[in-house]
């Protein structure tokens, strides 16, 4: 079963977001051309590969979905080295075609609206709650009212898109990325800038690993290359 | 009798290898949790919740199943017709499915073909409702039900009702006089099966309920959800409050029908 | 009067097909057959348990073939199959329970009473033993108060001193009622103590109807002989001499009261080759010769008699055995007392 | 015998709706993917790994299973032994447990505990490779072995082992050359049982093993991976294959195994 | 030679306590007694497959109590437990699965033609009858050369004809071969022709120990009369008259052959008052009053006839009845042929 090939080629287990699973899988691809390693991902939740991580005291390289995952590991002393490599963008998901006419966040509040969110357990969870607060300091007073729409709560970004995507729901605020690999069933409405809040996709060399050298080579080809190839799905690159 | 020992000696080595290994994994829970946690874990409003959530859904799905599995097991038991080799397997189906690939067929199905809509629309909502964790749960239940009574349908001899018949009763009367109280046992053991596996389920009931705090959170939703926080105490506490409860039930159902059964001897 | 016409039914490699048979109202009537003959099915079929493939049953005239179990006023009991969940006395209820409360007490008090189970009304089946649980389906079905009561060998299991008791029992029962009572056994004294008339099934056909005694003196075929204890089987021809009907046997001439001309088989109870030297009834005095002798019973020996180059067996009481001590090789005289005409 | 016939009408029925009902999610799967998506997932690379792979872990974890469980429910049918009511409790603690704790629990004995790290580390690589998928099925599959093969122990008349001891065999080979073959029907469903819940569980195995493609991905993780995705469309072709695969394996072994039968009777 | 002494076994609320017992080799030794005396539990202590509680048991000088039971050359074999899954051929191999293949074939063919099994070695023991298992059951402990075959019951649930057959193949296997026998069964008539001694159990207890003869003649109780088939208990004293010992009976005199002073019980078995006008042996004729007759069996009628205000019961020939028919009322001479002492 196990045709890695090469016996003592060397690996890399890496904890990557579910959500970032078209551009990582092609970075490996990339990466192991130039420098002949592999790398493994185990793809997950971020908070499930976070208790992943500390129950299993094992792992080179972390990459969640959002830096606050980071940060607790570092209260650990379990990284080594963190820095983010893109955008994580949310936006509004609407059914094809905008049946309900969204055009941004304060429509949210529309009578009747059936909503997805993510649960406060989950990093966007978190983060609209956050957004929420801000468009209140701003006027918009929408809290209410969304709660009111929410019918659901997702414990995974993709589940509270698939909701979406299955007509269940009318919108959802997902990830820009999450949204865009399904243009023909859900289109993008992007929440107004004055209100939105942007996370950073960090990538972190975990204190476990037992091959600083070939993580710290993935590290930074995740930094260098791999940006480009992260914006080609969708993702916003930091500078 | 040293000499012929080597197969207790060997069964009792096996069942002991297996048992510690249960053992450590429960130790493994254990061990990574303080008191507070567990303590605060307990008595938050939200576990409370997710307590009495767990236990009403698994029962009601139970019940349910039992009312609709019991006569199916009764009919695949006794009547034959054509393919019932096929509708044997059919009813297996939910077993043999990952619960992940059956919440995400409910959901499609509730939510995106006509029968289903209907449904929803009309007459129960069940998505992202306790409804849909019952749903869920009956779904990959009811089929341990069936199973479980079918087989015990099958040991009592059809002669008991066919007395039953002849003197007098006739046959839905035969089969809730005698079959039924003659099967209880095997019935109930089915059932505690199916509350089981209701209480734990986990992935077709987050698919078609979703994971909304205070509504439709069961206990392995909470795991889940405090998985995902990365709350890895938290997390093994709910799991162990999630073992608890569902032990504490088992045991006591056990323990009543054990003394029912006793009295039936006096 | 049950009626059964041209009734037939396969199951897998086994056929049972019964002509014609009547069972008279209030009869006890019982089918005698080894293990595996029809017994069972035929039971079955008169309670409606299974579906004949062709035929008719007919009860009191009117066509009972597919009526529902539960109408057909005709009750299998079985102390096997009491209902294990039920005392006694909700057992015995079962039958009656659409009746008032003060009602079925009566009806169970009296049946309790005839059939001896007054005692045990408050226990449930599994602690009865098999002799109490056929008298408790027997209650069952009596109480009831059916047209016909089919009884799926009620005696077999039981030890001999049960056996003997609930024999008895059955017979004064059957006769306190006037409910006709269908028995199936393989034991042939059963049959014997309690039938009107039997039937005796062999591979699902009926081989002979008649009474005990027509059974004894005439048994159909050379299976029926055997089964009911013929252990010796003749070829004669019987022939009119002198006004008398004699048989022609090996040279020896036996005298017959029927006549029955032509080759005809002939049997002989052991019992009726009777080992002495003077004829009570001057039949003829035969000699032969001991071939072996080895107990049968308590009470008996059976001795193999070369006699005339055939081998004839013989009950002989172990009392008179010790009066006149017989051993292997030893001549001895023999007289028949009485035959069977076989066909 | 019509006015009879409302118990068989209404079994019939309940049995009627609960296929009926599967057969709708089952529908709901098979309508939602085109013959393209199928074929593409049916024969890309990472697919055939992941069927490959299932079949592989399923069937090792059911043997490893199936040689401990047997001798395990042995002891638990033949010997009395203080606590055997907790034992046999315990036994089917990871038929309670929803499989996401299991492999969480799991995870941290491997990885957290003295005795999990001394195995990790010096006897077999349990994380994050099949081993540990093997692991994970193993111990949520055992339990369905014990409990099978147990009441099959239990049908089996003692007497039969006596008497083959009377014949002059020893404790161990009355157990190897009657107990084994009587119970074989039993131990083998409970085996198909097994190897069914191996191959469809999720929860344990991919905390225990990781989702990495073409290393640990089995075909619920393959599921799994899909939905993560987004690719709705994809992982319902994957849900079908696994649907397939898995009838498909059962419906031979079944049939296999009555072809058997039969020739017993020849 | 076997010897049990002082076995003691408690299971629920039963108790079996053996004193004393001892079984020679190549006897032919029947444990009589009804369901539940305990015969299965002596069996299988014997056998090894339950313990005793205390006790010894003994094996030519060996105590065996502990021994593991594949180690006693001690066999029970029980045609209810062939194994399933095995052919007939390897079902008898079983206990010789360890010799050469020419071996274990010559010895299957022996012992295969010896009990008539040789046709059905290629099939698998569901489709053998009840008696065909029987045989197979007592091929796979013969096979074996053991010093001891235990058998639970062998001839029970089998038909009457095939009774009969299997148990003279019995007693034929047992000659043939020099290995003890001990057979367990409730059928006394089977103890009567297989046995050398037999025991007769109640309740857990030896009630008796002897021969048939013994048996029959000087039953230990009431009970032990009972069972073999005495009907008439009677109390009367015993004196000696003129230098013969005479029992006085209720005003009457009969004379017997040993002394037994005081007040002794009799027992008289139905065949030993024979109704008739005139004794064969000169024995004492007594008059009495028919109080009821029934059938007891296809040949012999069971009458109660009451005489100075007891009831005793006689068991009379059919064929006499039909010679001399008797009805309630009637009034008939009788004498009593043999009487037994029990005590
Ligand atoms: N359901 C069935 N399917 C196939 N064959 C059957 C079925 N029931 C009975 N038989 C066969 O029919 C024959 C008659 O069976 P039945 O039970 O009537 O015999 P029986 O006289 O009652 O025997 P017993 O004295 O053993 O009870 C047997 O050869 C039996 O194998
Ligand atoms: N395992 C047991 N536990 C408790 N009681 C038992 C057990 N085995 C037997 N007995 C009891 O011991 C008594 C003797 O049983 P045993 O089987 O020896 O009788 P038996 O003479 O063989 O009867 P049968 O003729 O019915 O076979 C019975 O009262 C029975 O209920
Ligand atoms: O990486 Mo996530 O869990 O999909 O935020
Ligand atoms: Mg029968
Ligand atoms: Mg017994």
């Amino acid at each position: 079963v196990d045709n890695t090939g090469a016996e003592q080629q060397e690996v890399l287990h890496a904890y990557v977001g579910a959500g970032m699973q078209m551009p990582m899988d092609e970075i490996a691809v990339e990466f192991e051309k130039k420098y002949g390693i592999k790398v493994e991902y185990d793809y997950s939740g971020s908070g499930a590969l976070l208790s992943k991580i500390v129950a299993s005291n094992q792992g080179d390289i972390f990459m969640p979905g959002d830096c606050s995952y980071v940060y607790q590991l570092e209260d650990k002393e379990m990284i080594k080295e963190c820095s983010n490599v893109t955008k994580h963008i949310p936006v509004i998901a609407v059914q094809k075609g905008n049946p309900k006419n969204i055009t941004g966040l304060s429509d949210l509040g529309q009578n009747g609206l059936e909503l997805a969110l993510g649960d406060d357990s989950i990093s966007l969870g978190k983060l609209f709650k956050k957004i929420l607060a801000k468009a209140e300091t701003k006027g918009l007073n929408i809290t209410k009212a969304v709660d009111t729409n929410t019918v659901v709560t997702g414990a995974t970004v993709k589940q509270v898109l698939l909701y979406v995507t299955e007509k269940n729901v009318d919108a959802a605020v997902v990830w820009k990325a999450d949204a865009y690999e399904n243009p023909d069933r859900v289109d993008i409405v992007p929440i107004e800038s004055e209100y939105n809040i942007v996370k950073t996709v960090p990538i972190s060399i975990l204190s476990t690993t037992e091959n600083y050298e070939n993580s710290k080579l993935f590290y930074d080809f995740v930094n260098n290359e791999g940006k480009e190839i992260f914006e080609k799905h969708g993702f916003v690159a930091l500078e | 009798m040293k000499n012929n020992d080597f197969l207790k000696f060997f069964s009792l080595f096996a069942l002991s290898v297996f048992i510690l290994f249960i053992l450590m994994i429960v130790m493994s829970i254990v061990t990574n949790i303080s008191f507070e946690t567990f303590y605060d874990s307990l008595f938050s409003k939200e576990i409370q919740f997710a307590i009495k959530l767990s236990l009403e859904t698994a029962s009601i799905a139970t019940i349910l199943g039992t009312l609709l599995g019991v006569p199916a097991a009764y009919a695949l038991a006794r009547y034959n017709f054509k393919g019932k080799d096929i509708v044997d397997s059919i009813v297996e189906l939910p077993v043999i499915l990952p619960p992940l690939i059956t919440g995400f067929a409910l959901l499609v199905f509730f939510g995106n073909t006509v029968f289903g809509k209907f449904i929803t629309e009309n007459i129960i909502e069940i998505l992202f409702t306790y409804k849909g964790t019952i749903v869920a749960q009956f779904f990959v239940a009811t089929p341990f039900i069936i199973r479980t009574s079918k087989s015990v349908f099958e040991c009592i001899d059809e002669k008991y009702e066919l007395i039953a018949q002849s003197l007098g009763s006739k046959k839905y009367e035969s089969f809730l006089d005698v079959v039924i109280p003659m099967a209880k046992n095997g019935i109930i053991a089915g059932a505690i099966l199916a509350w089981a596996r209701s209480i734990g389920e986990f992935g077709a009931t987050m698919m078609l309920a979703g994971a909304t705090k205070m509504k439709t959170e069961t206990l392995p939703i909470a795991v889940f959800l405090n998985i995902s926080l990365g709350d890895l105490e938290k997390a093994l506490a709910v799991s162990l409050i999630f073992l608890l409860v569902a032990t504490l039930v088992l045991v006591i159902i056990r323990s009543v029908l054990k003394i029912g059964e006793n009295n039936d001897r006096l | 009067m049950l009626v059964i016409e041209n009734l037939r039914k396969n199951l897998s490699n086994f056929e049972l097909y019964i002509e014609k048979l009547e069972v008279k109202n209030s009869d006890y009537f019982v089918f005698l057959g080894l293990s595996g003959s029809g017994k069972t099915t035929i039971l079955e079929m008169i309670a409606g348990f299974i579906k004949p493939d062709s035929g008719k049953i007919m009860l009191n005239g009117v066509d009972i073939t597919n009526k529902p179990i539960n109408e057909r006023k005709i009750v299998l009991c079985n102390g096997k199959y009491l209902f294990p969940h039920l005392t006694i006395q909700k057992n015995i209820e079962y039958g009656i329970k659409h009746l008032k409360k003060p009602e079925k007490k009566e009806k169970v008090d009296n049946i309790s009473k005839l059939l001896n189970i007054t005692h045990l009304l408050n226990r449930k089946p599994e602690r009865l033993s098999s002799g109490e649980q056929q008298r408790v389906a027997l209650a069952m079905a009596l109480v009831m108060e059916p047209e016909i009561i089919l009884l799926d060998e009620p005696l077999s299991s039981l030890d001999r001193l049960l056996h003997e008791k609930l024999m008895y029992d059955l017979k004064e029962v059957h006769k306190s009622s006037n409910v006709t009572f269908i028995h199936v056994t393989h034991d042939f004294s059963e049959a014997a103590v309690l039938s009107n008339k039997m039937a005796i099934l062999r591979n699902g056909k009926i081989e002979h109807i008649g009474t005990l005694q027509n059974v004894l003196k005439h048994p159909q075929n050379e299976f029926v002989a055997k089964f009911v204890g013929i252990k010796n089987i003749l070829y004669g021809n019987c022939i009119e001499k002198d006004g008398n009907y004699i048989i022609q046997l090996l040279g020896f001439e036996i005298p017959v009261k029927e006549a029955n001309y032509g080759e005809i088989t002939l049997g002989i109870f052991p019992k009726d080759i009777i080992v002495s030297k003077k004829s009570e009834k001057d039949s003829k005095i035969y000699a032969g010769k001991i071939k072996s002798i080895v107990p049968s019973g308590p009470f008996d020996s059976k001795a193999v008699i070369e006699f005339n180059n055939i081998e004839l067996i013989s009950e002989i009481s172990n009392s008179d055995l010790l009066k006149n001590p017989l051993k292997k090789g030893d001549s001895v005289e023999f007289y028949i007392d009485s035959i069977s005409m076989i066909g």
